[in-house]
């Protein structure tokens, strides 16, 4: 066992997320390994890849071991931003699902997948009784002025959402004018739209006092919050929700590579997986037949509905014309 | 026809009592002048007659119609500022033409007025200037021409002399006198100097304390003063302490003087103005002549003021020097005191 | 200024001393950003990465399109609005607050010296709540009788507006204080004394007698909504992010230093020149 | 004008709106769950206490204090040798020094946090404790700057000639005469400096972000995961800290006078 | 010993001369008016005496020695300032102890030395409290005391009364001449009053536009005015203009009168003060005499003024009223100007 001299600081999201790691997971881990863990609170993605690369630049690490969404991650790699791991000293490794290891264009790895989630259909009970069923509920008439969504095109994925609800799959974001088509029937929802959110705490307190009474949302933090007795319901529409993941990654700033190794490592093993289902309300990214998991406990975090998966793809290849045709889009 | 009454007028601020029980007539085409020291409740008199300031107690009447609470803008008054307050953002003629634009006067009539009121105050050619390209003495004639813009029922001028150098303050109180004369307009002005209340006023009014001291004809106060307090405040007067001896006899540090009345008894206080006492060299010879030293000699060529001690008193005589050589410190003198010039009140 | 030794050129070092460290430190820590920022706003943004030094324009290209010319529209607008409702409502505001005691006067300015320390954040929240239909102003409304249902004011255009308002408000009466404070009573006495009803008399004389003021009033409060950023997001709809809001993105989330460089100096030169072009009216009126 | 009471209720609808968020946020701050009810739904002072409890809220109130007490500090040193030099010598480039000291307050503040950026990214200082410090006293010199210059004009020049013709030298003049005579600008510079520091977040946020966490920078972030009543009792903390501070001015100093009256007018 | 040489000393701001090439003389424990109209350059002249400015050219100096270049902190000057500059943030005490403790004195002897002073100036009591708690008079005194401090070797004043009142004014204008003389100080005071030049001066210096126009005893200046300037400036004086006929006779607008001498031919201004003036009623009646119609009466008691319109030119008598009633304004007079005092100037 190693004792490090300052503690690994380790960036997660804020709020419940980052509060619940540092209940269930964090004193297991500094007691398996003698390693101390500081929690960081990172906001969303995209903000916290500006400031690691800033402070990078300056040599300096606001976390050594990171939880990234994807897009990130891939907009990390151009500027090398994250440490190769060494899968020698990741045994663990091997459980994961293979679609959870990232790797940079050669092969190097730069992430390991630390946990997934679902971005789901969020409503607030106290106004709908009836749970709404697809993502086409949110084009309807009578949702006038009530939704909540997220803001960027790269968290939000209601272009993937759009296509696979109204155009039969995902196909039709292979070209531009495919996208400018499905951006087109997402303009349709913008009367019903009351907030697009960039923090989620922003929609959290609107969708719990019913302010705004739907949107789309993370499943994990919705299930906490309605396990605290909030009048919030979230629900795997029949389009399926968006599978989201979460890497880990270390930033080339970093001075505890080791640390950061023995830390991703633990938190591949299934029981840390299965904890973190139980406790965050995460999906795990280890294979299934390695949880012990119970079918209630399973599907509380996870829908075995089929999801739509992020097209992470064309955000890192048309960047920059994306991002302007979505907020012409949005804010026209 | 605008005659002023002021019938017990009073001004409280908190525990001040700025203007205390004042009464007042002001008959039309009479020039008043307010005259008294600092903080004596002139401004604010002056401020309530104007309508700016609502008095606590009393009732101001104008040609018998109580317009003790008429508010300031529909009393058609005219006033003339301490400050000025002339229009920094206006030109000289739109200061002057203000009180008709307000009244929605036509342009053609205003211009009119304003050509006549700018002759009247022998500055025909200032009309476009700004304010602030104005001398202080072009200000304060651009003043008054703004305050009879519309024909005041009265006019009312608060210091507005005060700002002024010695030699500009001078002509203008004469050319303001009879500029008013030439009007007729009933005209009250505020000022603490006692020399421009008695160049210009028909009537003084001399406050002190919020009280009125007194008041009459600038010469009749003069002669006549009603107290210590107005003795000494209208030009300057020698302040003796002495007592009543009885028979009109004071009895002062340096000897014992005939008065032309007073108390019979008692602590008294004796005036005789500067100009009255007569100085001689040598001993005293005859009656109310008193003995002392000259300890200063102010020679300013047109007049000599010679101060005297006489026996711990100081006594201010003032003369036209008339080609003989005046006193000079440490002469001995005998200063004679005229019984007739003895003002006695009771100390 | 005439003094012996005030108000005099400086001619030896030691008279120099003095300037040489804040000169010092405003040069490095101020001019020199400001250099760096103006040379990277026309460097090439490396996607997913940050710049390198070539020289373009395309940052400033892009910036030229309906798009950005609506939202810089939008933002103006917006920034011309407020400072008019800020003056409008500051402007006899503070007016009236020089006419209270000095002991109130204090008072009154404590109390707006801590609201202007309130930062965006807050305010932004603090406002969406108020105009939220759950907890917010529309329930006093429904419990007074004047309204059936409580409603939802936020976010909306209105919205926005009272929270720049809110946070501009402040200082547009601290500006104004100065003068309005040192206005001459007399003046508007005077104009009473000339038969002008009170009302009358602050629009003839207060009003034109502080027309400087007013129009600095208006610049202050113009630039500085202008550079408000957060409350857009908080209080407006996608179509009231302005012209910050678009370069805070850029430097928060797109990582593009270039363009949003590019964006804060166009800004810059536009708030500039509008403000030299008031001043150059206010000027051209006055005299 | 209005009459009296239409003016009383103008003072009394401006200063209810000035009010209201301040309700608000004191009211959210003694909800008793960990939520923002307003009105809150119980009561509970358990949100002031987690503010010294919570080492995150902890470390970023010591960071915002210190780097507010500290920055302030920079600005004062700054601006005072920079305000005395351009009271005492008459030099062409006065207007520019001038302006250039104004101008990190009066430019968007997102042009100025840009620049930072760019700058401390540039020379790879990006994300120190220092940083902020620097560039806080620099954003914020503008306030120590007008208010020392303001201390210095109202000293009449006279009373340096008066001290000369008795015989003092420069250096004894500034220690006898200046000094004690701005000391109440510089300290009102440095309140100002102080409180608009605390709360301060885009500089900050841009120069250092998540690796020197003040304030509102966790603030903000509170707001983006989850709102907290911490966040709005560290508010409402702010607030007392300015509403003592300006106070104090107000009780020791001159307030009116710093914010532009004419001194000794009226009482 | 404190003989003070100015020696063609020149000061240009820019292109403004502000003073042109004075030269002067004070011997010691002499008291010296610079007198003149504002902006004629008294201030700057004094502040170049005491090194608060520095000569553009000329020397000054002091027994002998060159102080020119000599700057103020070194002189052992003692000042007062028109504003009086008191340290706001100091005790009475601690103002008046300043340029002692300046110099490192002790406590003990400071303290001893603001008692002695404090008395000087009549105000044994006020040690100890703050300069904002001072009436006018009291703040004017304590910068006198101030500046005497540490025994100057010259004490210069710039119009240290002028903010004072008239009646406070005229009195401390005495005391302070007083003070001096039993000190015995050198001393020099700019004034634009030439009432306090005359009470207190040795000698004045009468200024325009940067020179000396006259210097000399006041009497002198005042009898013998070297040009119109002067005659005008001092007192007041009636100016006439006028053309020389020859032998001492001028003639004047309203008819010929006889002068005691003055240029032969050519434009003039004769100058006669008003006391000298003789009015009396009815047609003109001898030698040098004007037919006129008074316009109007200043009577402030104790002297009147009595405003004549010759022929257009306004001449003004002064007199001390002597029981008769004084003429009233529309009343046809006969004005007499007494030929030894007219004084004849080339226009
Ligand atoms: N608005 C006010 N509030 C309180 N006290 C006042 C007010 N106005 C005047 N006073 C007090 O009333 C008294 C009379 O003041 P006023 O201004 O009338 O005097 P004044 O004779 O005009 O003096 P001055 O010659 O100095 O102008 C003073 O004691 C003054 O302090
Ligand atoms: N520092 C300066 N810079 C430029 N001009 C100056 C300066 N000081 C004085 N002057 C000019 O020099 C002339 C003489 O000024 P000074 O102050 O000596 O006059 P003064 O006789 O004292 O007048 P006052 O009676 O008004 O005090 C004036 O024209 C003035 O404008
Ligand atoms: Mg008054
Ligand atoms: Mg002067």
């Amino acid at each position: 066992k190693t004792r490090a001299a300052e503690p690994l600081k380790v960036g997660v999201y804020g709020g419940y997320f980052q509060e619940s790691f540092d209940k269930f997971i964090f004193p297991d881990f500094t007691a398996a390994t003698g390693i101390e863990v500081e929690s960081v609170a990172e906001p969303t993605g995209e903000a916290w890849l500006v400031q690691l690369e800033q402070a990078a630049r300056a040599g300096r690490a606001p976390a050594d071991v990171n939880m990234m969404a994807q897009t990130p991650m891939l907009k990390g790699q151009s500027t090398e931003l994250w440490v190769p791991l060494d899968p020698a000293k990741l045994p663990h490794m091997e459980n994961l699902l293979e679609q959870f290891v990232h790797t940079y264009p050669d092969g190097r790895i730069d992430g390991i997948g630390a946990v997934a989630w679902y971005i789901t259909l969020v409503s607030n009970t106290d106004v709908f009784a009836e749970a709404p069923t697809s993502w086409a509920d949110m084009w309807a008439e009578d949702k006038r002025d009530t939704l909540g969504l997220l803001a960027l095109a790269t968290n939000s994925f209601l272009l993937e959402i759009t296509a696979e609800t109204h155009f039969g799959g995902q196909d039709i974001l292979g070209s531009e004018e495919g996208i400018l088509e499905v951006l087109g029937k997402l303009a349709e929802l913008k009367p019903n739209v009351k907030l697009w959110y960039r923090d989620e705490g922003q929609f959290q307190q609107a969708l719990q006092t019913g302010e705004i009474p739907m949107g789309q949302y993370y499943h994990d933090v919705a299930g906490l919050a309605a396990a605290e007795g909030f009048p919030v319901r979230s629900t795997f529409p029949k389009e399926g929700g968006v599978n989201d993941s979460g890497s880990w990654a270390v930033t080339r700033a970093s001075t505890m590579i080791e640390e950061a190794h023995v830390f991703i490592d633990y938190m591949c093993q299934p029981e840390i997986q299965a904890s973190l289902s139980r406790n965050v309300g995460t999906a795990p990214t280890v294979r299934r037949d390695l949880l012990d998991l119970t079918e209630e406990e399973f599907s509380a975090v996870a829908s075995d509905i089929p999801p739509i998966v992020p097209n992470y793809q064309m955000y890192a290849e048309r960047g920059d014309w994306l991002e302007q045709q979505w907020i012409e889009t949005i804010t026209s | 026809m605008s005659d002023l009454r002021l019938d017990s007028i009073v001004k409280r601020f908190g525990a001040v009592t700025a203007v205390d029980h004042v009464d007042l007539t002001v008959p039309q085409g009479c020039f008043v002048c307010l005259l008294g020291p600092s903080g004596c409740g002139k401004t604010t008199l002056l401020r309530m007659i104007a309508g700016l300031e609502m008095p606590s107690g009393g009732r101001l009447l104008l040609d018998g119609e109580d317009i003790t609470a008429l508010p300031a803008h529909r009393r058609g008054f005219g006033m003339v500022f301490q400050s000025l307050a002339l229009f920094p953002h206006l030109t000289v003629a739109e200061n002057v033409a203000y009180a008709l634009s307000i009244r929605g006067a036509d342009k053609a009539a205003q211009r009119a007025r304003v050509t006549d009121l700018l002759e009247l105050i022998q500055l025909p050619d200032i009309a476009e200037r700004q304010v602030s390209q104005l001398s202080g003495g072009q200000r304060q004639r651009v003043a008054i021409a703004r305050a009879l813009a519309v024909d005041p029922r009265l006019f009312l001028l608060d210091e507005p002399l005060s700002a002024l150098d010695a030699k500009l303050r001078e002509a203008l109180q004469v050319e303001l006198r009879l500029l008013q004369r030439r009007l007729g307009v009933t005209t009250i002005l505020v000022t603490h100097d006692q020399r421009e209340a008695m160049t210009m006023a028909d009537t003084i009014v001399v406050m002190d304390r919020g009280r009125v001291q007194q008041s009459g004809r600038p010469l009749e106060i003069y002669r006549n003063p009603a107290n210590a307090f107005v003795a000494d405040f209208i030009g300057t007067s020698n302040l003796l302490d002495g007592r009543a001896r009885g028979g009109g006899r004071i009895e002062l540090p340096g000897g014992e003087v005939a008065a032309s009345g007073g108390p019979e008894s008692g602590a008294v206080t004796a005036s005789i103005r500067p100009e009255d006492l007569r100085l001689s060299a040598g001993a005293p010879a005859g009656a109310n002549c008193l003995s002392g030293e000259v300890v200063f000699v102010r020679d300013v060529g047109q007049t000599v003021e010679t101060h005297v001690d006489c026996a711990g008193q100081r006594l201010v005589a003032v003369a036209i020097p008339e080609g003989d050589p005046p006193f000079s410190s440490g002469d001995r003198v005998t200063v004679e005191l005229p019984a007739e010039a003895i003002v006695v009140f009771p100390a | 200024m005439r003094s012996p030794d005030t108000g005099r050129t400086p001619r030896t070092l030691a008279d120099h001393a003095p300037v040489i460290y804040p000169a010092l430190m405003l040069l490095v820590f101020f001019v020199v950003p400001f250099g760096i920022m103006v040379t990277i706003s026309f460097f090439e943004r490396v996607p997913g990465g940050f710049y390198q030094p070539t020289f373009t324009f395309d940052n400033y290209g892009r910036f030229l399109s309906a798009f950005f010319g609506n939202v810089l529209g939008f933002s103006l607008g917006l920034s011309a609005l407020a400072a008019v409702i800020c003056v409008g409502l500051g402007f006899p505001f503070t007016y009236l607050l020089t006419r209270l005691t000095r002991r109130r006067q204090i008072l009154w300015l404590v109390f707006l010296l801590s609201v202007l320390s309130l930062s965006e954040v807050i305010v932004g929240f603090a406002w969406s709540t108020l105009l939220s239909r759950s907890a917010g102003l529309s329930n006093l409304l429904v419990a007074v009788g004047l309204l059936e249902q409580p409603e939802s004011w936020s976010p909306g255009f209105a919205a926005l507006l009272v929270g720049m308002c809110y946070l501009a408000f402040p200082y547009t009466v601290l500006l104004l204080y100065p003068t309005l404070v040192r206005l001459d009573r007399e003046l508007v006495e005077a104009a009473m004394t000339m038969g002008a009803s009170p009302l009358r008399a602050f629009f003839t004389v207060v009003v034109g007698a502080s027309r400087n003021a007013i129009l600095s009033g208006l610049i202050l409060a113009f630039v500085f909504t202008l550079g408000i950023y957060l409350l857009p997001q908080l209080l407006g709809r996608p179509q009231h992010w302005t012209i910050s809001v678009m370069i805070t993105d850029q430097a928060i989330f797109q990582s593009n230093l270039p363009f949003g460089a590019a964006m804060a100096l166009f800004l810059m030169l536009v708030s500039l020149s509008l403000v030299g072009l008031t001043l150059l009216l206010g000027r051209r009126r006055a005299a | 004008m209005m009459g009296l009471w239409g003016i009383r209720v103008f003072m009394a609808a401006v200063a209810l709106i000035l009010a209201a968020p301040l309700v608000v946020i004191a009211g959210v701050a003694l909800n008793e769950g960990r939520v923002l009810h307003f009105p809150p739904r119980g009561f509970s002072l358990q949100w002031f206490a987690d503010i010294l409890r919570d080492s995150g809220w902890s470390n970023a109130l010591f960071n915002s204090l210190s780097i507010a007490a500290l920055s302030a500090t920079l600005a004062v040193s700054i601006a005072l040798p920079l305000a005395y030099f351009l009271w005492r010598w008459r030099v062409r480039y006065a207007a520019a020094l001038y302006t250039l000291g104004t101008a990190p307050f009066v430019l968007p503040p997102v042009i100025s946090a840009l620049g930072f950026l760019a700058f401390w990214a540039t020379v790879g200082l990006y994300g120190n404790y220092v940083t902020v410090v620097i560039s806080h006293a620099i954003f914020f010199v503008t306030l120590p700057m007008v208010t020392i210059s303001l201390g210095f004009q109202s000293i009449d020049r006279g009373l340096v000639e008066a001290a000369a013709t008795m015989g003092a030298t420069p250096g004894q003049i500034f220690r006898s005469v200046i000094f004690p005579l701005v000391r109440p600008y510089i300290v009102s510079g440095f309140a100002f400096a102080f409180v608009l520091s605390l709360n301060e977040y885009i500089v900050a946020y841009m120069v250092a972000g998540f690796t020197v966490e003040t304030l509102p920078i966790k603030i903000f972030n509170s707001l983006r995961y989850g709102y907290t009543p911490v966040m709005a009792a560290v508010a409402v903390v702010f607030v007392a800290v300015a509403l003592l501070v300006f106070g104090l001015i107000a009780r020791f100093g001159n307030l009116p006078r710093l914010l532009g009256a004419l001194q000794g007018r009226e009482t």
